[in-house]
């Protein structure tokens, strides 16, 4: 048993951190939020420079086809660096998706230009703010797609989307839509996080492509699998936000004292590590599953995201909180977390969804799941 | 015990909605939500001052103030009185609540005779409006910890220093004002306080956004401003025993006013009919109905604590800590039913489509209401506060009680 | 407007107090617990000797016919004593029952009883440990009632007791049915509060009187009544674990001051003291509308049960938890008010229940309530 | 990352599997939940001995000892799957953890030559018995504070004080107890540890009865107990070195100890599918559906924590303050579970028609969970670690730290 990182990994981490520090400050997410455009092109430039896009990508379509492992590394990292840029649609979606259900000419049209960068696939999973893949109303008949999707992230910036519709039998499927076709629209949203620019993707009657391995068991492996991602990127989202409200503790000054020798910030502090690192260990047993293929996968996505969700809102409020005055001030840092934690929370789903995929794989035994 | 108005409150009641009915309109629901307390235009502040002179002239301004300085020595019952049936009026905001409700009586009580007559009248018609220069970037919780200094000069002050969290400065004339007169002795021991003028140019105000998007607050910068000694409010050092009459006024002040929007927590029992959970409407979802029966039972009391907090004040207790009960628990709340509201109203929490929808609207209440949690005094000191002046329990070692400002 | 309590009623409250302090002391409670019966029946009649058990019925029957807030004041102190007594069941459901529901005979034949303290009157609604009176299936046929009723608190003290029961047409009503009948056999059940000693009823075809009054709309509003009464005195008990653990932390000392001074201690004692008043200020609502016969009783009763099951529990684990070591012992005082606390919860049934009478009457508007 | 056993972790699990089969009766369900740690009776302490001499013969017993010291040199990762596989047998209660666990390591590194030859065989055999005589009714979170006096008179120490929550101390032949020996000097600098014979008639062991009704604790009076110098475990006055030595070990048994039984979450699933709510089976309520799930992800989450402390532990970090996270998090877990299995259980909560029925299982797991939150370190003392020795923030003001214990 080894429930740790191994040498080659760490210096993955190191490498990548070093990347977004470079590029992906706080500054930069300030000014995204402050702009219509919202999207850091420039960060997202440097990750396909770096190799990163094309992590989990097969080398014959331009990757370096690293595992599960390496790939949630890069998803902390980029949860902890607030980037604002498409990881967990194009990474944590799009890509296996391709990868693992579409064909061969699929792969060869998309996956290089995910991998240079240069092609953003964009998720069209929810309708009317639901996230539940069996909740769809968006229909494909003779290959053409009608129906409305919403929120879609960066749909400004992608140019396909990835479409949850129902097909002529009525069974959920996943499609791909060229979204520069004439009969592709976009009503962009206001989004609590606006550097995660949302919109609505409304269809009539779009020239899609069926992935032919997306049958309703395969859609609920990929949505495992992006929630264990997603719990990475949420974790290191909550560890920043606990590591600048620490930071904040030992500067600030009352009373004559740093506020962190005062229990009621200690112990909050404590209160926010202890429920980061049941996550991260939730997150662990998720990597390995969705690593080993181990049938837990559908339990131990839940699980991950459960806490993930739980340590993220805690973590981020409460450090707006511990901040004082300057916590709820524009300005300031704490709200740029808070703000991408219910973004986070928006792409797959809030905590009812995913208990229910708990207690139903629970029920059925993980065998059913799969 | 008994929740309805006693006969003299009742004929109260009906003489000021009689006023107000003559005097004003009544709101008709298509108002757009509104703090009660900050106006958004010089428009309003304009419109808001008339509202106060026409009030004054009546006898209805200063209400619990005394008679002796043009007040109705109404009790604090009455204020609430006038406060829910004002309520009931599309009326313009209450711009005057620092002059009349804290900057007032602590005149009344800390000032000379000249202060008295030069500014009582003039807080209570309307012409004044007052903002409240207490806090500043390093002094928060810990408000004894202020930095901007008063120097004395001949038979002037020169003060320096920064600021924040200032509702209303951008519009005030006037503001009172704490600064620390005697670095040399402890902390609490060499503040004085002064009553300025806000259009002095040595006065910068500079609003701050909040997360939420809007900007009550302001940062106010002063760079050498000049005042005479009769801006002098109490006597020199003894700016922490005025500020305490001040803050005393302002608990009153708070326990007696109007609640400043927030939503009600049936309003979620709305949205819940509206909106599905797991395929069925949310409504019929055991984890929705627990929480919004929670949250209901939760504002419920809050607001009977309010009366009971009206009662002792009406009995004469002094404005006390049982304030800190309603301020501790009311913030968590609203960010609790902000996050709910946000969350049922869409699995896209957050994503609003259209301005005004109920994401936007219960998203707004999640973005506001961290300000709850802290302005006016954090969770954190609220609980101090009960800890400490309410059970009796030993206070927090203090490091800084006995050692002069300039050394801590 | 005036949401206090009048002189005259808080020398009520002296006097009980008073009393009670002299009588009823945590040793007792401790003693209670650890005898088979339980029941403190010195304390029981002291409260009859000083006229307390008739408060709230009429002068007619041997009573002194005060008011609902006095009754509520009563329970407060109850609350606070820990006096292992039938305080609830006798006068916060069977006497309003008889007094406003019973018959003149029934009246006559039970009241100057109660009010002397010779008679107790169990309450045997609930069934299986369910105390919603929807849920009963005990039958009268032909005035003779079969059927199962637990837990019934004091069932082998008393002497009558107080049923829900279906009549033949399938209505819940409440009738009287005398213990001392040979057809009714009572098991002891084990309880987490030994000192109200439960049991179970089975009746046998036992011989019951009706109460004429008591329509399914009349038994909402009795137990409405009862809940707020109960409000009071979980808020008393709260209080009183509060105070006990207040004083704990005054006197105990580590790393050379009293624990008290520590933020975790003293905020947490904060924390109960403002769940404990947010209670209050809803029981006094409570109390107002019962003495009003106000049509907002119900929601106020549910908001009142709401709020006070919330500050019990965290109150009486609190208390534990702070007293350290000692708070873990059978010989400290803080499990006896755990275990009380669950007990007023098993009276009239744990939050759920009261959420949805809170949830109907909201929705069904509060005339229909009544 | 891998969770599953390496080639050389199977082979180990192999090898243990095959000589318990060998030896030992597997569990078939029927045994009653008991403490692993804890004997009922002196019968199952004679069966525990046994049990422990057939082990230590072969080669079985304190695994990750040296084997200077007749142990196996084993990864904790192999301790582990030791005690894994051996929970799969009905065995004894392991009564011998605290002097393998704890007392053994210590004795190692701060014991002399004779005490080595002496207690180390056989603490491993299982001929002794050993107990922690550490914590004082005035001495709990801060154990410092500890008033039993040793005085030396000549070549002896005469011992007196009073100690409490000791575990197994009425069956324990030895103890492990720590003394002040010096009042004059700072809290921490004045203690001395002894290895004592529980024997002696000095020594008075009084259980203490939990608000679970069972006694897992003992109070023990120590009146006069003399004890030669060579009774004196490292240096005079470094006990508290001494101490930390022994604490920093039985934080790693705690966190390589088989887990001490508790509910598992989805025991609640199948009891709401078996009671109703609002006339409903109770897990179609979706409170108690969201309830049960979060329950399941934070047991998970301690599943995987401790697997992520032996990782680190097996990777030879010294057993950190990681296993706070886990003390912190569990009480509070246990306690809200039985918590809610009892209300779930029945309206009447808290009431049990029969032993061993639902309720009382529950019962007995939510009277049982307060001990969680405070043996070995109080929730708030384990937010204190994280915050001060993970984390890094400043510590509390400490006004004890530099004064004589006689002058506190």
């Amino acid at each position: 048993m080894n429930f740790g990182f191994s040498d080659e990994q760490d210096a993955i981490r190191d490498t990548l951190a070093r990347m977004l520090s470079d590029h992906a400050t706080l500054a930069v997410v300030h000014d995204c939020l402050e702009t219509a455009e919202g999207f850091d092109s420039a960060t997202w430039a440097a990750l396909a420079g770096g190799g990163w896009l094309g992590l989990a990508i097969a080398e014959d379509y331009g990757g370096s086809a690293m595992g599960a492992v390496e790939l949630a590394i890069v998803a902390e990292e980029i949860g902890r660096s607030l980037a604002a840029v498409p990881f967990a649609p194009v990474l944590g979606l799009a890509t296996p998706a391709i990868q693992d259900l579409g064909t061969q000419s699929q792969k060869e049209k998309l996956l290089p230009g995910i991998a240079e960068g240069r092609l953003i696939v964009a998720t069209a999973l929810a309708e009317d703010g639901g996230s539940a893949p069996e909740r769809v109303s968006a229909k494909v008949v003779q290959d053409r797609l009608s129906g409305r999707k919403s929120p879609v992230l960066f749909a400004a910036d992608a140019s396909f989307a990835l479409v949850a519709a129902l097909d002529e039998g009525g069974t959920v499927r996943l499609y791909l839509a060229d979204l520069s076709d004439p009969s592709v629209s976009i009503n962009p949203h206001d989004a609590i996080d606006r550097t995660r620019p949302a919109a609505e993707i409304v269809f009539h009657g779009a020239p899609v492509e069926l992935l032919p391995g997306s049958d309703p068991a395969a859609i609920r492996t990929l949505l495992d699998g992006a929630a264990v991602l997603a719990a990475f990127e949420q974790i290191g989202l909550a560890e920043r936000a606990l590591s600048l409200t620490r930071d904040y503790a030992c500067e600030r000054q009352a009373f004559g004292r740093q506020i962190g020798s005062f229990q009621a910030v200690k112990h909050r502090l404590a209160d926010m590590f202890a429920k980061i690192e049941l996550a991260r260990s939730n997150a662990f047993f998720g990597a390995w599953a969705l690593a080993s293929g181990d049938n837990r996968l559908a339990e131990a996505a839940a699980v991950a995201r459960l806490s993930a969700l739980d340590a993220v809102q805690f973590t981020t409020e409460e450090s707006v909180q511990l901040h004082g005055g300057i916590g709820f001030t524009w300005a300031a840092d704490p709200h740029l977390f808070l703000r991408r934690g219910w973004q986070l929370k928006a792409e797959l789903g809030p905590a009812d969804l995913w208990r229910e995929r708990l207690l139903c794989d629970l029920a059925n035994g993980p065998a059913a799941a799969n | 015990m008994d929740f309805s108005d006693s006969p003299e409150e009742a004929a109260f009641r009906a003489k000021a909605s009689d006023w107000l009915d003559a005097n004003a309109t009544r709101r008709d629901g298509s108002e757009k939500a509104q703090d009660h307390f900050m106006a958004r235009d010089a428009d309003e502040v304009a419109r808001a001052r008339d509202w106060q002179s026409r009030k004054a002239d009546a006898g209805w301004a200063g209400l619990t103030w005394p008679r002796a300085f043009g007040g109705r020595d109404a009790t604090p019952i009455e204020q609430v009185i006038w406060n829910q049936e004002e309520g009931r009026y599309a009326v313009p905001p209450n711009v005057f609540l620092i002059g009349i409700g804290l900057v007032g009586p602590t005149v009344m009580i800390h000032g000379t005779d000249d202060q008295k007559t030069t500014f009582l009248p003039r807080a209570l018609t309307g012409e004044d409006i007052w903002c409240q220069l207490f806090s500043e970037p390093a002094a928060g919780s810990d408000l004894a910890g202020i930095r901007t200094r008063a120097r004395r000069e001949g038979d002037e002050w020169v003060i320096s220093g920064q600021k924040v969290w200032t509702s209303g400065a951008h519009y005030s004339t006037h503001g009172i004002l704490l600064a620390r007169t005697d670095p040399q002795v402890p902390k609490h021991k060499g503040m004085t306080m002064f009553l300025v003028h806000m259009s002095d140019p040595a006065i910068e105000t500079r609003p701050i956004r909040q997360i939420s998007g809007s900007s009550s607050f302001n940062e106010v910068f002063i760079d050498d401003l000049r005042v005479p000694d009769s801006a002098r409010l109490g006597g020199e050092s003894e700016g922490w025993k005025v500020a305490l009459t001040t803050l005393m006024n302002e608990r009153f002040s708070i326990s007696v006013g109007r609640a400043s929007g927030g939503a009600r927590a049936e309003e979620l029992i709305d949205l819940a009919t509206r909106v599905e959970r797991n395929g069925r409407p949310a409504f019929e979802d055991g984890e929705v109905r627990a929480r919004i029966a929670d949250f209901i039972a939760r504002q419920r009391g809050l607001e009977f604590t309010s009366y009971r907090v009206m009662t002792s004040l009406s009995r004469g207790d002094a404005p006390g800590e049982e304030g800190s009960i309603g301020k501790l628990l009311l913030g968590k709340l609203r960010q609790e039913m902000g996050a709910f509201g946000m969350e049922l109203a869409g699995t896209a929490a957050g994503i609003s489509a259209k301005s005004g929808d109920d994401v936007a609207r219960w998203r707004n209440e999640y973005l506001t209401a961290p300000g709850n949690r802290i302005a006016g005094g954090s969770d954190e000191i609220q609980r101090t506060i009960i800890g400490e002046r309410i059970l009796g329990l030993p206070p927090e070692i203090r490091i800084d009680k006995d050692v002069a400002f300039s050394e801590l």
